[in-house]
């Protein structure tokens, strides 16, 4: 990633102007609509908040250049979480305290349990950005607060179901994750999903316990020789980030391509070809949030993903950015309608509402006010004909909606 | 068996990390919060150098070389202008200090480096596996233990064999004496300084094909090292050695028997040392 | 009667043996030197006996008991003072408190604490004695000052203060004048006569260099070569001892 | 402590009491996080300052009453509030003890220091594990209680009131510290940690008074996050993660070890800074590392001890203008 200077610049310049006019922001609240954005600015989520303070600054910009909120711009308030609950709710309450009432918050889980039981205090209006935890619509679930995210369920069960489908010779599968106890709902989705397809095509499959990894480590080799000395045919990783590069690249000179029919990535889609160019796995499956290419129909898709590579030059845009994007889009669309931003109207406005987004028609499920889009998954690996050295070889779309999981609001998905 | 090689394979790579912190231990007395930084500056340097391919074992062995000497710089500045300004204080404020060149480091890295994932390849002749008696060994593993055994050797020469060794060695028990000998101390310091720093960047560098360049890496090794170098005896080169050995064959054993558990028996095995030999199993060296 | 006796000390530090066997005997009242040339054994013999280090065989007693295995803290409570060979003083602090903390210390140990439970400031009797010390030692003058500001004989001084503020029944020195402008030396010298004067029953045991001190102040010495004892006595009959003429003043005559 | 900085804590108190009633929810939030890990950061100073041992493990201890804490409120005991602090108090202080008696012993200095920071990872990790503390999300939706106390109802859970409880808890810990460092205790402590060997001679049982000041030291900062669960209104297994527990550290250095008050000023001031700069998203590290640099650079004795020396020349500089009254032209 290049810096943009003129990006840094204007966040530093505004950021100064801050600190010595401490009224500043009370100033500009006349006529706009601010809404909050609370996300991951330092520490090792960074990475995946800056992608969300970019979809949603595209958005901003987007909805802003074709006039705004019922005649009002709309000014995105960014602050840092600092990586810990503690942070976002001194973030939510600094920015409810000056009047803030829409809000988009997201990365990780725990700071989002930290301010959805301070939503009420405040009447807001939450959108929790790409979230995937069960908890947030189970048992910490808020009828203020939408999960515009992939619920674990549904995208991995999704995932497992499509496995099965394509691979229906495989019976016989490992699972590898992180030492990270909230990533088993991703291990056991797969493995439901992989079921479910299985039994209902009359075959039987095995499925491994995972193997264990711990969290940000840096030699993965005896995981690695455990895995391969399985002897199972499909592999589902659930590492994250630089552990998945790191495993990847160790695995490749135990010849990880040759020991595996399928490969399955559970969600690092791009990152793990782009940084590992000419030497990705030779075929490597991944859920995405967002893939451009595979919403060729969609206009909105198309634009967000234009104004990506005019803002950092990068053709393959994470799906955070349209996943971002969309719900200040949803938040925007709401006040429009309602013509209000008390919650009591925004609400129901945004759950019969289902404005056109990146990801499609952005709809809620109105018991649990989770969402319910399509699935996509994408088949990329090393290809020498192309100049970055990898291609994208084949997508495919489930329908999220067959896999979302029951609802129960308020209570412990069992 | 297995098991006991990629221990030695991961021994040795935190044994590179571990050995600049125990040295700029024994010579300053610090415990050095910004090495994890250091060696990952030396890895993105190195990796800006020969790119995500390298294309010889040569190549990213200069590499690495040059990433020790940027890196050396690098320390040799902070020591001059930070570390040195501070050394008449009270020693943990050398600990804020480097906690702070740290978070600087970090940030810095961020801006030029970007946040995106970096990975650079083995490079030909050491990215496939030998067999030996029937066992497979990716030869990048032995190229690790090979860096680390000669990394060791060549200190362990320089600290207790070479005229240079002896010099600092009487720079760190005295000062004072070392200069009535005709020893240029602030030279002296200066050099072994750098040295030691250096040492952080030439591991940056030669484990850049091992793992994952982001931000965070800075971290992933800066736990072990120091447990290692604690356990080894503070300051004591040998000692670090041989405690990155037990420690990566101690975690390679937690992976056999106790995979639900990865990576915690380390912890248990650095208490229970720490109760056992509360000096480090070498004792504490002042070099 | 003997305050405290050395049986068969046994001391080594790794394969070094530093004390073969030392047997001695020091009597309630009397001051004790104990002389010898650099690497004697001196300084290691006078640490068994306070308890900074232990020892492999033998055993000491003090006051009848044997305290062979006691730490330092338990020796000092029992009546056991001791200054350093560098001075050694609480650097932050002033004058003043470095004595009311030995003060206190004494109080505490022998159960007569004076203040109450939720006191912050110490007592007025507390005040009153380490006043008393302070005067005593000329350094009342001083008493705000911090104690790292202080000459070297002043620091001298202050250390023997927290000592005597033990009320000890021996006073254990390890080098009192070690370092010292000979004006100083004749200072302390003075000081430690006025203390342990006839009448106040202490003890002194100590270890010097200065001979002029130790002919000075002892009534008997104990001399000490290569970790061994080679002779003991009163200064007249260690002067005529051929043995110690030999090994201690012939060599280091021109030292003394 | 001279006049001057007596005025200025007595107006820096009333300054909290009242930041509810004009300042922004947000800067209520952070002061109120600040005011609870001030007090941590005085009982490590307890424990550093005093008896001279660093432990990098406290946020450890920090994280036992909070998790104490948050699972009493959960079970429903929030009537016996009260009480529950003083569990989870004693729940920090037994900890501590144990772990003080068998490594003190054994292991002080950078030892010490390590030991305890592989203990609090340990807690950590295994925190991250359990189910019924909820793994690594940890116990969200905690409870501001209410209870009585005899004469009259405590409701904790409306506006500002936990804030002011928070304010109230944290001054009688303060000043309990104040007591226990200043005390004939404090004063035995402090010549341990500036020679232990002298202490010895003194008397002076040093590995209980250190036992003792790791246990108190403990206790308090289990205290300070069974203060911090309510207030956060979840807790993490983050909660005493090694940040946690450098924490302490930087802000006893910045403020300056050797004062009392040192703790203190480091967290607000490094709080301080932290909300200034709240908006420059992105270089955070930088910044806060080049101003701990440039405060570490300025001021090495800590912020106190600039300050002090600051009082000390202000109070001296009326000398030399008696001894030359007339002609010195006065330069302000």
């Amino acid at each position: 990633m290049r810096l943009n200077r003129r990006h840094f610049l204007t966040t530093t310049a505004a950021g100064i102007g801050a600190l010595a006019m401490p009224g500043i922001l009370r100033a500009a609240q006349g006529d706009t609509v601010r809404i909050g954005l609370i996300t991951t600015l330092s520490g090792p989520g960074q990475l995946y908040g800056n992608y969300i303070k970019d979809g949603s600054e595209i958005a901003v910009e987007r909805l802003n250049a074709a006039g705004g909120v019922n005649g009002s711009k709309i000014e995105l308030v960014v602050r840092d979480d600092k990586n810990s609950p503690e942070g976002a709710v001194t973030a939510f309450r600094e920015l409810t305290g000056d009047g803030i009432k829409l809000f988009a918050q997201g990365t990780f889980t725990a700071n989002l349990l930290g301010t959805l039981p301070l939503l009420e205090e405040a009447d807001v209006t939450m959108m929790m950005v790409g979230a995937s935890a069960l908890a947030l619509t189970h048992e910490a679930y808020n009828p203020r607060a939408f999960r515009l995210g992939f619920s674990s369920p549904m995208c991995f069960g999704g995932y497992g179901n499509l496995m099965a489908q394509k691979h229906p010779e495989i019976e016989k599968w490992a699972m590898l994750r992180s030492d990270v106890t909230a990533l088993a709902d991703i291990t056991n989705a797969f493995s439901n999903g992989l079921k479910a397809e299985k039994v209902k095509a009359g075959r039987t499959v095995e499925i491994l316990d995972p193997v264990l990894v711990p969290y940000g480590g840096a030699d993965f080799r005896n995981q690695i020789s455990n895995i391969i000395g399985s002897g199972a045919p499909g592999l589902f990783n659930v590492l994250q980030g630089a552990d998945a590069i790191s495993y990847y690249k160790q695995a490749r000179t135990f010849g990880l391509d040759q020991k595996f029919k399928v490969l399955c990535d559970s969600a690092n889609e791009f990152a793990i070809a782009k940084a590992m160019g000419a030497n990705t796995p030779a075929s490597l499956w991944s859920w995405t949030g967002w893939y451009p290419a595979a919403n060729k129909d969609n206009a909105v898709s198309d634009e967000v993903h234009k104004a990506y590579i005019k803002l950092r030059g990068d053709e393959y845009p994470n799906w955070y950015i349209g996943v971002s994007h969309d719900s200040i889009l949803t938040i925007a669309n709401a006040v429009q309608k309602a013509g209000s931003m008390e919650a009591a109207k925004l609400i129901p406005t945004i759950e019969t509402e289902a404005p056109q987004g990146a990801l499609g028609k952005i709809h809620f499920r109105k018991e649990d006010h989770g969402f319910a889009g399509d699935l996509t998954y994408i088949r990329f690996g090393r290809d020498d004909k192309n100049a970055n050295g990898w291609s994208v070889f084949e997508t495919a779309q489930l329908p999220g909606a067959e896999f979302l999981e029951r609802a129960t609001p308020g209570s412990k998905l069992n | 068996m297995f098991t006991l090689v990629n221990g030695l394979t991961t021994g040795m790579a935190v044994f590179l990390v571990a050995a600049g912190l125990t040295l700029v231990f024994g010579i300053m007395r610090i415990l050095n919060f910004a090495h994890g930084a250091f060696f990952m500056i030396g890895a993105y340097v190195a990796s800006s150098l020969v790119g995500s391919a390298p294309r010889s074992v040569l190549a990213l062995i200069a590499a690495a070389v040059v990433a020790a000497l940027v890196v050396g710089v690098l320390g040799i500045v902070v020591q001059r202008f930070i570390l040195r300004r501070i050394q008449h204080v009270d020693e943990h404020y050398m600990l804020i200090a480097t906690f702070a060149v740290m978070l600087v480091c970090v940030g810095f890295v961020k801006l030029v480096w970007g946040l995106e994932f970096l990975s650079v390849d083995p490079p030909p002749g050491i990215d496939a596996g030998v067999e030996i008696a029937g066992l497979f060994i990716p030869s990048f593993s032995l190229f690790i233990i090979a860096s680390g055994i000669v990394v060791f050797l060549v200190l362990d020469f320089v600290i207790h064999r070479a005229w240079a060794g002896k010099m600092i060695t009487a720079i760190a028990r005295d000062g004072w004496m070392a200069e009535l000998l005709g020893i240029n101390v602030p030279a002296g310091i200066m050099a072994a300084v750098g040295g030691s720093f250096a040492l952080a960047g030439l591991a940056g560098g030669l484990l850049l094909p091992n793992q994952t360049l982001s931000p965070a890496l800075g971290d992933s090794f800066l736990l072990l090292a120091f447990i290692t170098v604690v356990i080894g005896g503070l300051g004591n080169v040998r000692g670090a050695f041989i405690a990155a050995i037990l420690l990566g064959v101690i975690d390679g054993l937690n992976t056999m028997f106790l995979p639900a558990y990865p990576g915690v028996v380390v912890y248990f095995a650095m208490v229970a040392f720490l109760l056992l030999w509360p000096n480090g199993i070498l004792g504490e060296s002042r070099l | 009667m003997t305050i405290i006796r050395l049986s068969s000390v046994d001391k080594s530090y790794g394969s070094l043996k530093v004390l073969h066997g030392v047997d001695a005997e020091i009597s309630e009242g009397e001051t004790f030197a104990i002389i010898g040339p650099n690497g004697a054994g001196k300084t290691t013999l006078f640490k068994v006996m306070t308890g900074e280090i232990g020892c492999e065989a033998g055993s000491v007693e003090f006051l009848g008991k044997d305290v062979t295995r006691d730490p330092a803290y338990k020796r000092t409570r029992a009546g056991m003072g001791r200054t350093f060979q560098v001075a050694r003083v609480f650097k932050e602090m002033t004058a003043e408190e470095n004595l009311i903390v030995a003060v206190e210390a004494r109080l505490q140990n022998t159960g007569k604490s004076d203040a109450p439970w939720y006191a912050v400031k110490p007592s007025s009797a507390t005040l009153d004695e380490v006043h008393s010390i302070l005067v005593r030692l000329s350094l009342d003058k001083k008493a705000r000052t911090p104690a790292s500001e202080l000459s070297h004989g002043d620091k001298k001084r202050l250390e023997l203060g927290i000592t005597l503020a033990g009320r000890p029944k021996v006073l254990m020195l390890d080098e009192p004048t070690a370092g010292m402008s000979p004006s100083d030396r004749v200072g302390v010298t003075e000081l430690i006569r006025d203390i342990s004067g006839k009448g106040s029953g202490l003890t002194v045991v100590m270890t010097e260099h200065d001979m002029g001190v130790i002919f000075g102040l002892a009534d008997r010495i104990m001399v000490m070569n290569q970790g061994r004892k080679i002779a003991q006595g009163s200064i007249e009959e260690i002067r005529a001892n051929p043995v110690v003429r030999e090994v201690y003043l012939g060599k280091e005559a021109h030292h003394a | 402590m001279n006049r001057l900085s007596t005025y200025l804590l007595v107006a820096l108190a009333a300054i909290l009491l009242l930041l509810p009633l004009w300042a922004n929810s947000g800067l209520v939030f952070l002061t109120g996080t600040t005011i609870i890990v001030a007090v941590f950061a005085l009982s490590w100073n307890l424990l550093f300052g005093y008896a001279g041992l660093a432990s990098f493990g406290s946020g450890g201890l920090f994280s036992i009453g909070a998790y104490t804490m948050a699972v009493m409120l959960r079970q429903g005991y929030e009537g016996q509030f009260l009480l529950l602090i003083v569990l989870a108090t004693l729940a920090g202080g037994v900890v501590a003890f144990a772990i003080g008696f068998v490594a003190l012993r054994r292991s002080t200095g950078i030892f010490l220091a390590i030991l305890t920071l592989a203990l609090a990872e340990l807690l950590r990790i295994t925190l991250a594990k359990i189910h019924w503390l909820g793994a690594e999300d940890g116990i969200p939706s905690i409870v501001r209680p209410t209870f009585s106390i005899g004469f009259a109802t405590v409701d904790l859970s409306r506006g500002n009131s936990y804030y002011w409880f928070v304010c109230i808890a944290c001054a009688l810990l303060v000043g309990l510290t104040w007591w226990i460092a200043h005390g004939r205790f404090g004063r035995t402590l402090r010549t341990i940690r500036l020679d232990v060997e002298r202490a010895a001679f003194m008397g002076v049982d040093t590995h209980r008074y250190r036992l003792v000041a790791f246990t108190i030291s403990g206790a308090i900062a289990a205290c300070a996050g069974a203060l911090f669960a309510p207030w956060a209104q979840i807790v993490t297994p983050d909660i005493g993660n090694m940040m946690r527990s450098t924490q302490p550290i930087l802000f006893t250095l910045l403020g300056g070890a050797s004062s009392f008050w040192g703790p203190l000023i480091g967290a607000f001031l490094f709080s301080a800074i932290e909300f200034s700069t709240r908006t420059l998203v992105g270089i955070q590290e930088i910044i806060t590392g080049g101003i701990l640099l440039a405060v570490v650079l300025m001021f090495p004795t800590g912020v106190a001890g600039a300050w002090n020396a600051l009082i000390a020349g202000l109070s001296a500089r009326p000398e030399p203008a008696k001894a030359a009254p007339a002609l010195q032209p006065v330069k302000e």
